[in-house]
């Protein structure tokens, strides 16, 4: 089990000719991911690492009818990308570019929400379910099948904690980046209501950084929906500075969130046990 | 992107947004000119890229011209916040009715914009969100059919306008929004709108902060981007024109990590063994060596840096990319401030390998590195 | 019975604060049409003909509940009068106003597909439910309670051919125009559909012109979906000059479709029978 | 309303699509001058708001500055489809490996706009369409997303192309939607677009309608739709200022009634009684007694006019103001001819018994009106 992938998803990689939609596909494949095409505009006919290379989605579709799709395209064009495999059929979106502007942003998640599809990013290290399928660019190597599931809002920070589970023997269902832009698609919520439902999830690791109210809703809904199964939480950003509040309209959205201290005790008040350090995670779920 | 509050007023007024008369100066010459061709009284504001000039004593009005001119030599003298002023907007005041708020912002949670407008706006709208929230309303912004002129008049109702009130405050928020759209705002706001005596509408101040990931699509801002940012500092704007990110702190341990969480959380644990972080440094993914080693030059140039630690967990990045531009940094810049560098993930052998040929350990736990660091730091960088 | 409104309608009046506007909320009031309220910004606490008007929809649905509205909007800001009734909740939406931009006109269409409304017109003389409720600016007495549906591409084409029926005592059971717009909401098809589901409806009169291609589709609707329900219609332009089409991309979209012998030959394939003057519709009926 | 070519090919280069270098000119003076700039050979083409101007002998080419001074001269003096023309556009001739097909108009039946692309272009466009339909792509725009730059793409694959040559003409489909968008085109298309012998694209011919119901936001060419009208006569051009409807025809009765529908219907059932209508003419709903004295009066220009059909069925139109109109008429410009008049619906009653009390009979049968004014007709207007 795990969560949104597993042994039957297909992938296409769309802006596969790049640097890094090049290299990640090679890593990908070497993990037994299901590649089974590439998308680049005007690099139709090519391969690459015996994928084969389409100018569409359209084209991809028809010839291998894949059910998801991770995105290295460049900002400016990542959002029409995103469109171009929701229109085309494809339900699980991986998008790894990051700095896609804001306006783009909210067109792709309303269209998304119309069409029912699950998007993972932008700016996101992408989706693990260890041993069966990765979309996504976090060093394989460090994760390991179990019963834990990760979400994060942190690239890097999720490999530190992952691979201190892991070298504890605590191996994970699902690990999975929300993603770093302003605007992304699921949110800890999202995460942990498929969590729920996922036999194999025994327990659930939330990383949360400063910025934002999704860790305060996010402890919100795990009281008002008594979450039946442990969640243990890092929040990074403890020592910085208080921050720049975005104008008055910012100020007024978020009210007190924002700050580590908000969010650590809005989480401890909903039962959430918070790590101090990265590297205490692990202890806390073993308690 | 902040842009200053004159051209978020010249912008407004392009969309037919009514603001007070005004004109900019950047020097006592200018500042009487622009005087002689307006009506006093005048309010003779600093132009600086930062909230609470206000408060801060950057807002003056004058009777005269002679007071404009001395206001604004006031001004132009002055620093806020650490930005000197550089340029002045002289305008008429306005007959104050009532302070109104409006704007828009991005609703993360909800992927989304939302309007929020306020009967009571002014200097102490978030005080006044946080005490009477029900003064505060709150509207979402369908994506599908974007910000309306009926929703500007639900909205305007809301607030207590009708008849012809209604209709043209109506106008000015759906114009804003327009605006908004249209340069990419993540934040634009009229803070205070005014509602004069005689019962019109005006944008006495207003805000916008472009959306940075859009400046692609505003070529005119993204030209002047780091000549404005003048509350920058050298570090700073050299790590903007790198694409890093770098924010300085207090302390004597320079970090340089990838992944703003990564980052965060090696300031937090060094903090968490007692050491002072000197800055915040994120290389951000997939950094080649030549930006790793500029990320080392510019974390080295602040003078009270005494230890440095690089904390690299490669996903994207590749280890070997770092460990080339440290060698990169030492050769051309001299390192001579003690290193610690923990390196795990993609390519980690290679880089491992390239550091330890030439004779720098590579340690593989970050507290373990964290802890280390802190000791040295406290010696003294010894 | 009948098609789209009867004597549960409750309709709101946008635009009622207009010489139009004003005068046929009079008209329909006086034919017994449930008018609740009426739609004019800054215009809200007025009232016309003893209806309270409002500034916004929001605020008369809030007070009245209505379920249809019709539109006497000026034409550059009509569809923005339609988004809004649709946005509240409204789905019979009845557009008298001409003239609608194209682009505006097919935004409108395309949100009313979303939540399942029904628009008639823009460009409409609206509809009448003979006996129970008018939403138009039809003059109401030519009409009368009946079982022949009609739907009609003309307005006071319409009233010709509707009164030659009630001269000869065929009343009606719903009339509607489309409207003469270029993008409109309702078509023949759609007509045809809800006409054969009402079951007072015994037959059908379609009265069309040349332009478009939509008499051309119908007739293939009919001998594809074995319309049950006889249908009589009336196609105007017999004698107009072979029109200007709209470049090659309209001459390509339309093919051999929009004069009138390509309409009139279409819809006798399908056993319409086609009246060659306006009065001749009655006979074709009664035989 | 229809762009010249110059104006539709200037709008496509803002965009950014490629098409021919060159110059419009009014003048031989002119035509020179911008000969001298260009590479030969060179197109000279007639500008006039027509299609068929190539078939009718309105494009020709020069290969010197003198045979652009020749073919300019002929063109400048030539009328095509009865309209004069005043300007020619000269342009640097392309070098055509392929005619293209590329344009964006309504479906009315999907209520959303359509691309058309054919990979075989050029006048004959409408015979391909028909004879070999495959070759036609017709593409949907859904106004959900708009026509985005992979919609472009893949129709851009499906005519063919592949490789940098699919990215660029997928750019070029793109932005003329966005020009479409922009400008409120009912039809914009590009016949041929042209796939030049080096493997580029360049918009050989432009053209574009702008929806007449839009113009308003267009004001710069509301301002000129009088004046560029050279096709229409004398009482088209007063009518389109009048927001009437009307078409001259062949016959000898005019015809003025309300609504295209009833007014189409009237003219059929004129020539099903054996009459010939002199025009149509549609007041359209709601029409003042002004208007509907003005309509009388173009009628009446029409020196072939010999009876008068007025056909009015009241909706929002009101008998009471036609009747009135009617007399306007009279009193005003003197109507000498016979009128057949026929007056049912919205104010009835007031309207028969103006015209009664002064002495004009009304029917209310349209056909036996069209029978009588037949008959009136072919006694030759006694």
């Amino acid at each position: 089990m795990g969560i949104i992938i597993d042994e039957n998803t297909r992938a296409i990689v769309q802006g596969i000719t790049g640097t890094q939609g090049r290299f990640h596909t090679k890593l990908m494949l070497e993990y037994g991911t299901k590649i089974v095409a590439g998308v680049t505009p005007g690099k139709g006919g090519t391969q690459v690492h015996g994928i084969p290379v389409y100018d569409t989605v359209e084209e991809a579709q028809e010839k291998h009818s894949a059910n998801a799709s991770i995105i290295f395209v460049p900002a400016p064009f990542a959002a029409e990308a995103a469109l171009e495999a929701l229109e085309n059929g494809i339900k699980t979106l991986v998008i790894i570019t990051e700095h896609i502007p804001i306006k783009d942003s909210i067109e792709v998640m309303n269209y998304a929400k119309q069409v029912n599809a699950t998007i993972i990013g932008p700016n996101t290290p992408g989706i693990i379910t260890p041993g069966k399928s990765k979309l996504g660019i976090m060093p394989a190597h460090i994760f390991k099948s179990g019963n834990i599931g990760m979400v994060s809002r942190s690239g890097t920070l999720t490999y530190e904690i992952a691979a201190s589970l892991t070298k504890k023997n605590l191996g994970q269902s699902t690990c999975l980046g929300l993603g770093g832009d302003p605007i992304t698609g699921l949110n800890f919520i999202d995460a942990l209501k498929m969590f729920e439902n996922d036999p194999q999830t025994k327990a659930v690791v939330l990383i949360g950084e400063i910025g934002g109210n999704l860790e305060e809703l996010t402890a919100e809904f795990i009281v008002k929906e008594k979450y039946p199964k442990p969640v243990v939480a890092f929040i990074a950003g403890r020592s910085a500075p208080p921050g720049k509040r975005m104008g008055h309209a910012g100020a007024i959205v978020m009210g007190k969130a924002g700050t580590a201290e908000s969010k650590i005790e809005a989480l401890r008040k909903a039962g959430v046990k918070v790590a101090e350090k990265p590297n205490d995670v692990a202890k806390l779920l073993s308690v | 992107m902040k842009l200053f509050e004159y051209e978020a007023k010249n912008i407004l007024a392009n969309y037919g947004i009514p603001t007070p008369k005004g004109e900019l100066a950047t020097s006592l010459n200018q500042a009487r000119e622009i005087a002689e061709k307006l009506n006093p009284p005048l309010a003779v504001k600093a132009q600086v890229p930062v909230a609470g000039r206000g408060k801060a004593g950057g807002i003056l009005f004058a009777d005269s011209i002679e007071e404009v001119e001395k206001a604004a030599e006031k001004l132009l003298n002055m620093e806020i916040k650490g930005i000197p002023v550089k340029s002045v907007w002289i305008e008429e005041k306005i007959e104050i009715k009532k302070e109104l708020y409006f704007g828009i912002t991005t609703d993360r949670f909800n992927q989304s914009y939302v309007a929020i407008a306020s009967s009571v706006g002014g200097m102490d709208i978030e005080e006044i969100a946080e005490k009477h929230p029900e003064k505060i309303i709150k509207f979402l912004i369908s994506p599908k059919t974007g910000f309306r002129s009926f929703h500007a008049r639900q909205i305007a109702r809301k607030m207590g306008y009708s008849g012809s009130q209604l209709n043209e405050i109506g106008k000015i928020f759906e114009r804003l929004y327009r605006a908004s759209m249209d340069y990419d705002a993540e934040l634009i706001e009229m803070n205070p709108l005014v509602e004069t005596t005689d019962g019109k509408f005006v944008a006495a101040d207003a805000r916008i902060i472009i959306d940075d990931n859009a400046l692609f699509r505003h070529p005119q801002y993204k030209k002047r981007l780091f000549e404005s940012e003048s509350e920058l500092s050298p570090q700073e704007i050299e790590a903007l024109k790198n694409d890093l990110a770098y924010v300085k702190l207090e302390g004597n341990i320079g970090v340089i990590g990838n992944g703003a969480g990564l980052v965060m959380a090696t300031l937090d644990t060094i903090q968490f063994y007692g050491g002072k972080p000197a800055n915040f440094l994120d290389v951000g993914g997939g950094a080649p060596a030549e930006k790793i080693a500029t990320a080392l030059k510019i974390v080295l140039s602040d003078p009270n840096v005494e230890a440095l630690f690089i904390n690299i967990l490669g996903g994207i990045t590749r280890c070997d990319e770092v460990a080339k531009g440290i060698l990169e940094a030492k050769r051309k810049i001299g390192v001579t401030k003690p290193m610690v560098i923990r390196l795990v993930g993609t390519n980690e052998e290679e880089g491992k390998r390239i550091l330890t040929e030439a004779g720098i350990p590579v340690l593989e736990s970050m507290e373990e590195a964290a802890e280390k660091v802190v000791e040295i730091s406290k010696k003294g960088g010894i």
